[in-house]
C-alpha cells in the first residue's frame, strides 16, 4: 500500500546538537535560497540553477544589496526561492525591467532569470539591446529548448527535428528556421562583458558552470558590461523523458546544436577559480 | 533661479515640470508629437545626475519605467498614441503591482499610424482600460501650458500617494504650442514618502521585498481585485474640474484639454449670440467628476460635450446625467481643430 | 482686445520665429499670448506657418475660423492662406518672392519687398522675416512698438548684440516701409 | 547520523541522486511522500562518504551532506 | 466526415471552426488559457495547405495577421488577455487600414500576470477601444463550445463584410471544457467575396493597390474616420443577442459569455424562490445590442448586469438604459467564478 | 530677385520626336518608380534607394508580382513611389508583416524597406525572427545612424561621439552603449541567404550596392532564405552636413564603425554581374 | 436530472479522463453534459480535478456551489473537496491511497480501494480511475451503464481492444465493489 | 536637345550632380523653382559627354540621360 513516508517538511535541517561535535555540515542550502519548496517538475534543472544562484550571492556577500527579476515562464515564482527582494517581469520584458532597476540603483547587483522562450522568442529585443547598451546586469538564461510553462510548444532554440506541441512531426527548418544561439548572436554586441554557455548535467558541469557565473557577476560588480551564462536545461516533462536520460540527451545531442564554452570574457584580471 | 514667467512650449514646459516634480528616472522612444520631452530630458537629467534612458521601444519603455518604479524612483515615460498602445500590458502589469509613476500621451490623430496632428481619441484607452484587466491610472488632463508645467509632480504625487499609474492626457497643440508660464529653472525636489515596500535591495531590511502581479490562486487575485477597487474607489476624492460662467448657464458645455480651451471660445462668442453658455472642464478624466457634472447639469436645457474624437468622454456624461438632460455630441477627428465659431453654432442650436 | 495672426512662409524664413517674438512682446506687455506652429509630418522642407493669438483677456482657442492678418513669405503661403483673413483683416505679402498679386477685395492687403529691403538695407536676407514684422507692426499695432524692440533683444540676446542691432535695425526698416511706399488695395 | 541527509517532502523522485551515486549508496523507496512522489533514500548508509554529489545533482537542494570534522569545534577549517 | 455529435473541448472546438471558417492563415504565441488553438492548428494546417506560423510574441502576431490580411487572405490570431494588450497597436492600424481578420481573446483573470483561470475583464479593451483612436472591431461572445466552433466561420463573414477587425472574446471556462457539440471535421471552404482591394500583387490589376493607416493631412485624415464611423452604423445591423424568459420577468438579467450561462441558473433558481428572472445575453458585444436592452428592460422592475469583472459591460447597459430603470450589477473578479445561488441572491435582493 | 523658373512638372520626358532619331534615353526613371517627386531632403540617399529597387523589379520582371512593406520612418510614404501592391508596417514590424504576406502568397517577391530605427532598434525582434525563420523575403535597409523623421534622435546605430538631438554632448558608451551592427549581428542565423553592407556615396558604390540587391532578391526568388542590403546612408538635415560633405563623412568615418562587403552568401550559382 | 459532480486526484492518475467518460456516456444518451477542468498554472505535478455536470435540460452553469457527488482519488482532494458535497450528497474516497477518513456526517461516503481493486482484479493501478468510475455509477445511477461501457469503448478505441478490455473489467469491478463490501458510514 | 536633362521641378539643389560630375558640366542656378530650391542646370552642355554619372548621384531621379546612336532606329543596339 502506497502511504505517506514523512510528513514533517524541511525541519530537521540542523542535526541534533549531540553530534555536532563530530559532524559539520558541508553541503546545505545557501543562505539566499527560501525554505520553499519548488514547485518544478522531477529533475528539472530550474532548481539547479536557483541553488546555483544562491550559492554566488552568498559567495559575494550579495543578499543585502541584490536585485532580482523573474521572468515569464516555469520560474515565474522565482520570487518565492531567493532571500533577496525580487520583481515579476512581464513576459521576456526582463532585461528591460533591470536595465530600470539598474541605472536607479547602480550600486546594486541586478540580475535577471529568464527562460528560451521569454529571452529569445518575446523577449529578443530587450536582451540584444541590454547587451548593446552595456547594462551591467547579469543574465541567467535557462536553455531547455521548449516553452515548459504553457505546456511544450516549440521555442526558437528547439533542436531541428525535436517534436514539440506546435511541432508534432519535429521542428522543420522550412518553416521554422533553425534553432537561435543566444551566446552566438549576442557576442558581436559590444556592451557584452561576458558569455557562456555550459550544460548543467553532471557534478562536473554544474561546478563549471559555478565558475562561468562567477564571471558574469564579475562583469557587474566590475563595471564591465553585460554578463550571460546560458545553461542547458532538461525540461523532462515536455521532452517526455526520465530526468536522468533527459541529461544524457543534452549531453549527447543538444551540446552540437549549442556548443557549450565561453564566448566572450572581457574581465581585465580574471581570477582563477 | 526663481521661478519666473518664460515663453514656453508645451512640451519643454512638461519637461521642466517632471523635473520639478521630482523625476529621478525618464525612459522613453522618440515619436512625434512629442519629442521635445526626451529631447530636453536627454539633457537636463544627467545634468542633475538623474536617470535619461532612450529606450528601443516602447515595450522596453514601460518596462523600464516599471523597474525604475518598483526600485523605489519617481521614474516616467512620454509618448503618443500609437507607442502608448504598445504600453498597454506594461501598464496593466504597473497598475496591477501598485507601482507609482508617470505615463504622458501627447495624443494624435488615429487610429493606425494616422496623423500628427492634435487628437484626444485615446480617451477610452487612458480611462476605460486599453489594457487587460480592472485596472485604473489617474489621468489629469492639461489645458495651457502652465498645466502641462505643474502636473508631472501633482502626477507623481498623487501615484505615490495611492501607488498607481498617473496618466497625463495632453495633445498634439498643447505640446507644440508656447505660452507664458511661470517655470522654476531649479526648483528644490519634492519630498517623497518613504518607499518600504520598494524592490532595492533588502540592504538590512528582515524581509524580501517582492513587487509581483500574478496571484495564482483566484481567491487571492479576487481580493487582490478588491483591494484594488477600493483603493479606486478611495481616490475619487482627487477628483479635479474647473468651471466657468456656469451658474447662469442654461447650456453646458463639458469639454476637457485643448477641446475645453476651445469650447471656452465658443461660450463666448455664444454669449455674444445671446446664449447663455459655461464650461465644465474635468482636470482629471479618472477619477472622473461625475458626481460635478450631474449637479452642474441638473438645471441646464442642455449638455453639449466637445471632444476631438468620435466621442469618448460624452459616455461618461452621459453616465453621470443619467438621462436627467438631454447630452449632444460635438467632435472632430483626425487633427482637424474645429474652431470656435462651430462650436458656437452648436451652442446656440442646442439651445433652440 | 484679441488679435489672431497667421505667418506663413518657406522653412528657414523664420516665420516661426516671427510669430514666436510677437508672442514674446505680448508677455512683455503682461497680456496672454498663443503661439501654435504648424508644419509638416517630416523635418523635410515644405512650408511652416504659425498662428500667434494675443489678448488682454484669458485665450481659449490658440486657432480661429479667420484671421485678423496673415503674412505670406512665399506665394503657396498666399495660396493657402488668403481665404483664412477675415473681411476687412489685413494681408502682408512678401513681394520680393512672391510675383503674384491677393485676389480678395475685401481685405487691406500691403505688399512688403522684405528679402530686398532685408539685404539693401540690414546687409542680410535673413532678417526679412524681421522686415516684415515691422511692417505688420506698422499696420496692425497692437503691441508697442518698444515691446517687440525689447522681444528682439531678449530673444536674440544668445547671439550677440550685432545680431540684436541689424534686427532692430530690419524692425525699424519693416515699420516704415509702408509708409513710404504704401499699396495698399 | 548519516552523512546524506535527504530531506523526505522535498524529494520528487527524480532518482538523479541514486544516478549519480558513485557508491550505490541510495535507492528510490517503494512508498510515496507527502506530495505522491517516491523519494530516495539512503539505502547502504555504510557506503556513503559524503562526497555530496547526489546533492549536488539534486534539483530542489533537498540533500545535506555532513562530513567528520577531525577536531570538533574547530568550524574554520573543513579538510573532513 | 459530416458534422456530427461529438464531446469537445473549447478551444479545440474554436481551432475546428476557424478552419471551417475558411481561415487561411494561424500567427499565433503560445499562451495559457488557449494554447490548445495553435496546438490543434499546428498540424490541421499544414495538413491543409494552409498556414500556420508560430509568432516570436504576440506583437509579430498581430502583425504577420495584419500582412496576411493584407494580402487578401483569412488571417487570425488567438491569445489570453497580456498576450492581447501587446496587440493593441496593431489592432489599431487593422482597423485603420480596414482589413478583415480574427482575433481571438480567451481572457484570464487581470490585471497584470493575473492568473490563468477565467474572466472577463477585457470588455473594456475589445469594445471601447485598448488601441489608439477611434475604432471599433466586431465582438462575439459564445457561451458554449457550439458557439466557439461556429464563431470563427461568422466572424470571418461579418469581417470581410465591413473590412473591419474581428474579435471572438471567450474566456478560460469556454476555452477549457467539453462539451457535446457539431463539429464538421472536412467542411468544404467557405466562398470568400473577392477582395479587390488585396495588396497581392499586382498581376495585370492597371493600378497599384496599397494598404495603409497613414493620412496625414488632417482633412483626409477626418473624412477617413468619419467613413469609419458611418460603417460603424451601418454594423449596426448585426447586432445580435438572445434571451431566455424574459416576457414575464420582472427582473432582467443582462450577461454575456460564460456569465450568461452562470445568470441564466440563477435566473432559474430564482424562479424557483418565487421571482420572475429572465436572461438577456448579448452575442454581439460590438455593436452592442443597445436599443434590445431598452426594450426589454422598459417594462422591468430592475436590471441586473452579471460579469466576470469589476463592471465593464454594465456602462453600456447603462448608457442603454439611461436611467429608466435601476441597473445593479454583481461581478466577480480574479477567476472566481460566482455559483447560481449567488446570482440567484442578488435577483431575491432585486426583486425585494 | 528670385522667382520660379520652371513651373511645368517632369512632363518633359519625351524629347522633341525630331531628335529622337538619333538620341537614345539612357538613363531614365524605372518604370516601377511612380512620377511622384520624393519628400525627402535635399541629398538624402532614400530616394537612391528607391531608384534602385525600382530598377531591380524592372530588371526582374517582377512588378507584376511584388509586394513592398514600407517602414515607419522618413521613408513611410514609400507607397507613393513605387508602382507596386505596397503595405505600411507599423514601426519596426516591417518582417512580421513580409512573413503575413510571403506564407499568404509563396510565389509573390515580397520586400521590406526599414531605416535603422525602425529595424535596429523597435524591430529588433522582428527583424532577427525572420532571419531565424530564414524567411524568403528581402530586406532594404537603411543605415543612416539616426532617427531622420522624428528629429534626428540617437539610433543603435549612431556612432561612438555622434551628436544627436539625444546625445547632445556625443554618444557616449558609457550610457547608451556601442553602435548595432546589424549584417554582424544576423550572420550568425541560419536562415540567412544573404547579407551585405555598402555605402551609397559614389557611382561605383551604387554599382556594387545593385550587385548585392540582385543576390539578395535572388536569396528569395531561388528560396534560399532571407536576404538584406545594408546602405549607409546619409541624413544631411539632421547631420547637419552639406549633402556632398555628408557623403564623404560616410567614406571617411562612418565605414569605420560599418564595415563594407559581403557578410554572407548562400546563393548557390553566383551570377556574374 | 441535473448531476453535478467533481472528481479529484493526482494529476497522473487520471481524474480528468474519468470525468470524460461521465460526459461521453451522457452525450451517448442525448443528454446535455459538461467537463471542466482545473489544474494549476503549470504543467508540474500537484492535483488535477474536474466538474462534470450532466442534466436533461440545458446546462447553464457548468459549475456550483454545492455537488451531488464527489470523488477523491487522493488526500489532498479530500481534504479540499469534502466541504463541496451538498448535504444528502455522496463522497467516493480511494482508499488505497488515503488514509484518512471523512468527517462529514450530513453525506454518505463510501471507501474504495481503487487502486488495489485495478491492480488486483484488472492487473494495472492504470485502471484505478475506471474501477472508480465503476464504484460511482453503482451508488448514483443517473446514467445508464450501458451507456458508459460504450463510452469506454469509444474513448479508447484508439489504443485497442485489449485496454477497452480491462477498463470495462475495471468498471465493472467498480461496479460491484461496494456492493460485496459496502462501507457507507 | 543635351544629353543631360535635368527636371528643374524635381531638383532640390543638393549640389551631388555638380559634385560628380567628371566634366565640370553642371552648376548650381541663382534662380528658385517652384519648392523654393535653386536647382543645377547643364552649365555647359558641350562638355557634357553622357556619362551619367549626375543621373546616378541624383537622389531624385531628376536627370534624364541620352547619347547619340550610330544609326537611328537601331533601338537594340547602344554604343553611344
Ligand atoms: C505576453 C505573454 N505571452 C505569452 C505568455 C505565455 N507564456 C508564459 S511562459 C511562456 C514561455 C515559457 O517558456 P520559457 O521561457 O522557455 O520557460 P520555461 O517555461 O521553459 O522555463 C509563455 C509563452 C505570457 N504569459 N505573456
Ligand atoms: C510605435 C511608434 N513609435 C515611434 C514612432 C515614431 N517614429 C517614427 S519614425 C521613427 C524612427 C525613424 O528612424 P529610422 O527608422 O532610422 O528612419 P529614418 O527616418 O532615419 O529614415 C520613430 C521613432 C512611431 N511612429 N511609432
Ligand atoms: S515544464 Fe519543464 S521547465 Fe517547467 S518545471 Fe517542468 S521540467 Fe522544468
Ligand atoms: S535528486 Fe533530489 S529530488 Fe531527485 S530523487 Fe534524489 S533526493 Fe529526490
Ligand atoms: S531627415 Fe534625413 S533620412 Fe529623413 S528625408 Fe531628410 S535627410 Fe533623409
Ligand atoms: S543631384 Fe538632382 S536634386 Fe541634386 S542638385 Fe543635381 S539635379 Fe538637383
Amino acid at each position: 500500500m502506497t502511504t505517506a513516508m514523512n510528513q514533517q517538511d524541511g525541519t530537521n535541517r540542523t542535526p541534533d546538537t549531540e553530534q555536532l561535535v563530530d559532524l559539520k555540515c558541508v553541503f546545505e542550502r545557501p543562505q539566499a535560497l527560501s525554505d520553499k519548496p519548488f514547485h518544478y517538475c522531477p529533475g528539472c534543472s530550474h532548481g539547479t540553477y536557483h541553488r546555483l544562484i544562491a550559492e554566488m550571492i552568498d559567495e559575494f556577500g550579495l543578499l543585502d544589496r541584490t536585485v532580482g527579476i523573474c521572468p515569464v515562464g516555469c520560474a515565474v515564482f522565482a520570487y518565492e526561492y531567493f532571500e533577496v527582494d525580487m520583481i515579476e517581469a512581464s513576459h521576456g520584458r526582463a532585461p528591460a525591467v533591470a536595465t530600470g532597476v539598474k541605472r536607479s540603483l547602480p550600486d546594486r547587483f541586478v540580475f535577471t532569470y529568464q527562460g528560451d522562450g521569454d529571452l529569445a522568442s518575446i523577449g529578443m529585443g530587450e536582451i540584444i539591446h541590454a547587451a548593446a547598451r552595456g547594462e551591467r546586469i547579469t543574465v541567467f538564461f535557462v536553455n531547455n529548448g521548449i516553452f515548459g510553462m504553457t505546456g511544450g510548444q516549440m521555442a526558437p532554440t528547439s533542436l531541428l527535428g525535436q517534436k514539440t506541441t506546435t511541432s508534432v512531426d519535429g521542428r522543420d527548418p522550412r518553416t521554422t528556421g533553425h534553432p537561435i544561439k543566444v551566446c552566438e548572436l549576442l557576442s558581436s554586441l559590444e556592451g557584452v562583458a561576458y558569455l557562456a554557455r555550459v550544460p548543467l548535467t553532471s557534478p562536473k558541469n554544474i561546478n563549471t558552470c559555478r565558475k562561468y557565473m562567477r564571471k558574469a557577476i564579475r562583469a557587474q560588480t566590475e563595471d564591465v558590461g553585460l554578463g550571460l551564462v546560458e545553461v542547458l536545461s532538461p525540461c523532462p516533462v515536455q521532452w517526455g523523458m526520465k530526468p536522468g536520460d533527459a541529461l544524457h540527451y543534452i549531453d549527447e545531442t543538444v551540446v552540437k546544436a549549442f556548443p557549450p564554452g565561453e564566448f566572450v570574457d572581457k574581465l581585465e584580471s580574471p581570477i582563477k577559480t | 533661479m526663481p521661478a519666473k514667467m518664460q515663453l514656453t512650449k508645451g512640451n519643454e514646459a512638461l519637461a521642466m515640470g517632471a523635473i520639478a516634480g521630482g523625476c529621478d528616472c525618464f525612459f522613453g522612444y522618440p515619436i512625434t508629437p512629442q519629442n521635445e520631452v526626451p529631447e530636453v530630458l536627454s539633457y537636463e537629467m544627467p545634468k542633475r545626475g538623474r536617470v535619461f534612458v532612450q529606450a528601443e521601444s516602447e515595450v522596453a519603455s514601460i518596462n523600464m519605467v516599471y523597474g525604475a518604479a518598483a526600485a523605489g524612483k519617481r521614474a516616467m515615460t512620454s509618448s503618443s498614441s500609437p507607442g502608448v498602445s504598445l504600453m498597454m500590458e506594461g501598464l496593466s502589469y504597473i497598475a496591477c503591482a501598485e507601482l507609482p509613476c508617470l505615463i504622458v500621451n501627447v495624443m494624435r490623430g488615429g487610429p493606425g499610424l494616422g496623423s500628427i496632428t492634435p487628437s484626444q481619441g485615446d480617451y477610452f484607452q487612458a480611462c476605460k482600460g486599453g489594457g487587460h484587466g480592472d485596472y485604473h491610472s489617474i489621468v489629469l488632463a492639461p489645458w495651457n501650458v502652465q498645466e502641462m508645467y505643474e502636473f508631472p509632480a501633482l502626477a507623481f504625487e498623487l501615484a505615490d500617494r495611492y501607488r498607481c499609474p498617473a496618466m497625463i492626457l495632453a495633445d498634439g497643440v498643447l505640446g507644440a504650442m508656447m505660452e507664458p508660464a511661470i517655470i522654476a529653472d531649479n526648483a528644490p525636489p519634492p519630498t517623497v514618502p518613504e518607499k518600504t515596500w520598494a524592490t532595492n535591495g533588502r540592504n538590512g531590511r528582515a524581509h524580501k521585498n517582492v513587487v509581483n502581479s500574478l496571484v495564482i490562486d483566484p481567491y487571492g487575485l479576487r481580493d487582490h481585485n478588491l483591494k484594488l477597487q477600493a483603493k479606486y474607489k478611495k481616490m475619487q476624492c482627487e477628483t479635479r474640474w474647473d468651471t466657468r460662467d456656469v451658474d447662469d448657464a442654461e447650456i453646458l458645455v463639458v469639454a476637457y484639454g485643448i477641446s475645453a480651451r476651445l469650447a471656452l471660445s465658443g461660450c463666448k462668442l455664444a454669449r455674444k449670440e445671446g446664449v447663455k453658455a459655461g464650461l465644465l472642464r474635468p482636470i482629471t478624466l479618472y477619477p472622473f467628476p461625475t458626481e460635478p457634472i450631474a449637479e452642474c447639469a441638473a438645471n441646464k436645457k442642455r449638455v453639449l460635450v466637445v471632444e476631438l474624437s468620435a466621442g469618448q468622454m460624452v459616455e461618461d456624461v452621459r453616465l453621470a446625467i443619467n438621462g436627467r438632460v438631454p447630452v449632444d455630441f460635438y467632435g472632430e477627428m483626425g487633427g482637424v481643430i474645429p474652431s470656435p465659431v462651430e462650436i458656437c453654432r452648436k451652442i446656440v442650436e442646442a439651445a433652440q | 482686445m484679441l488679435e489672431q495672426t497667421i505667418l506663413a512662409g518657406f522653412g528657414g524664413q523664420g516665420v516661426l520665429m516671427m510669430g514666436k517674438l510677437l508672442a514674446q512682446s505680448a508677455m512683455e506687455e503682461g497680456i496672454s499670448a498663443t503661439w501654435l506652429p504648424s508644419y509638416g509630418p517630416e523635418m523635410r522642407g515644405g512650408t511652416a506657418n504659425c498662428i500667434v493669438v494675443i489678448s488682454d483677456d484669458e485665450i481659449g482657442s490658440p486657432v480661429s475660423e479667420s484671421y485678423d492678418a496673415v503674412v505670406a513669405m512665399n506665394q503657396p503661403s498666399l495660396e493657402k492662406f488668403e481665404s483664412k483673413v477675415r473681411p476687412g483683416g489685413t494681408m502682408l505679402i512678401n513681394k520680393s518672392i512672391v510675383p503674384i498679386k491677393a485676389s480678395r477685395d475685401d481685405v487691406e492687403v500691403y505688399y512688403v519687398a522684405a528679402n530686398d529691403i532685408a539685404e539693401h538695407e540690414c546687409g542680410s536676407t535673413q532678417a526679412a522675416n524681421v522686415v516684415m514684422l515691422g511692417a505688420l507692426q506698422s499696420v496692425r499695432q497692437k503691441l508697442k512698438s518698444h515691446s517687440i524692440e525689447k522681444a528682439i533683444a531678449y530673444v536674440f540676446a544668445s547671439k550677440g548684440q550685432s545680431v540684436i542691432d541689424s534686427n532692430l535695425k530690419a524692425f525699424a526698416a519693416g515699420m516704415t516701409s509702408l509708409h513710404q511706399n504704401a499699396t495698399a488695395c | 547520523m548519516d552523512l546524506c541527509q535527504i530531506h523526505v517532502d522535498r524529494c520528487k523522485g527524480c532518482e538523479l541522486c541514486v544516478e549519480f551515486c558513485p557508491k550505490h549508496a541510495l535507492e528510490m523507496s517503494e512508498g510515496r511522500n507527502a506530495a505522491g512522489y517516491h523519494p530516495a533514500v539512503l539505502a547502504h548508509p555504510d557506503l556513503c562518504n559524503g562526497c555530496a554529489l547526489c546533492a549536488e545533482m539534486c534539483p530542489e537542494t533537498g540533500i545535506e551532506i555532513y562530513r567528520r570534522q577531525k577536531r570538533a569545534r574547530q568550524d574554520a577549517t573543513d579538510q573532513g
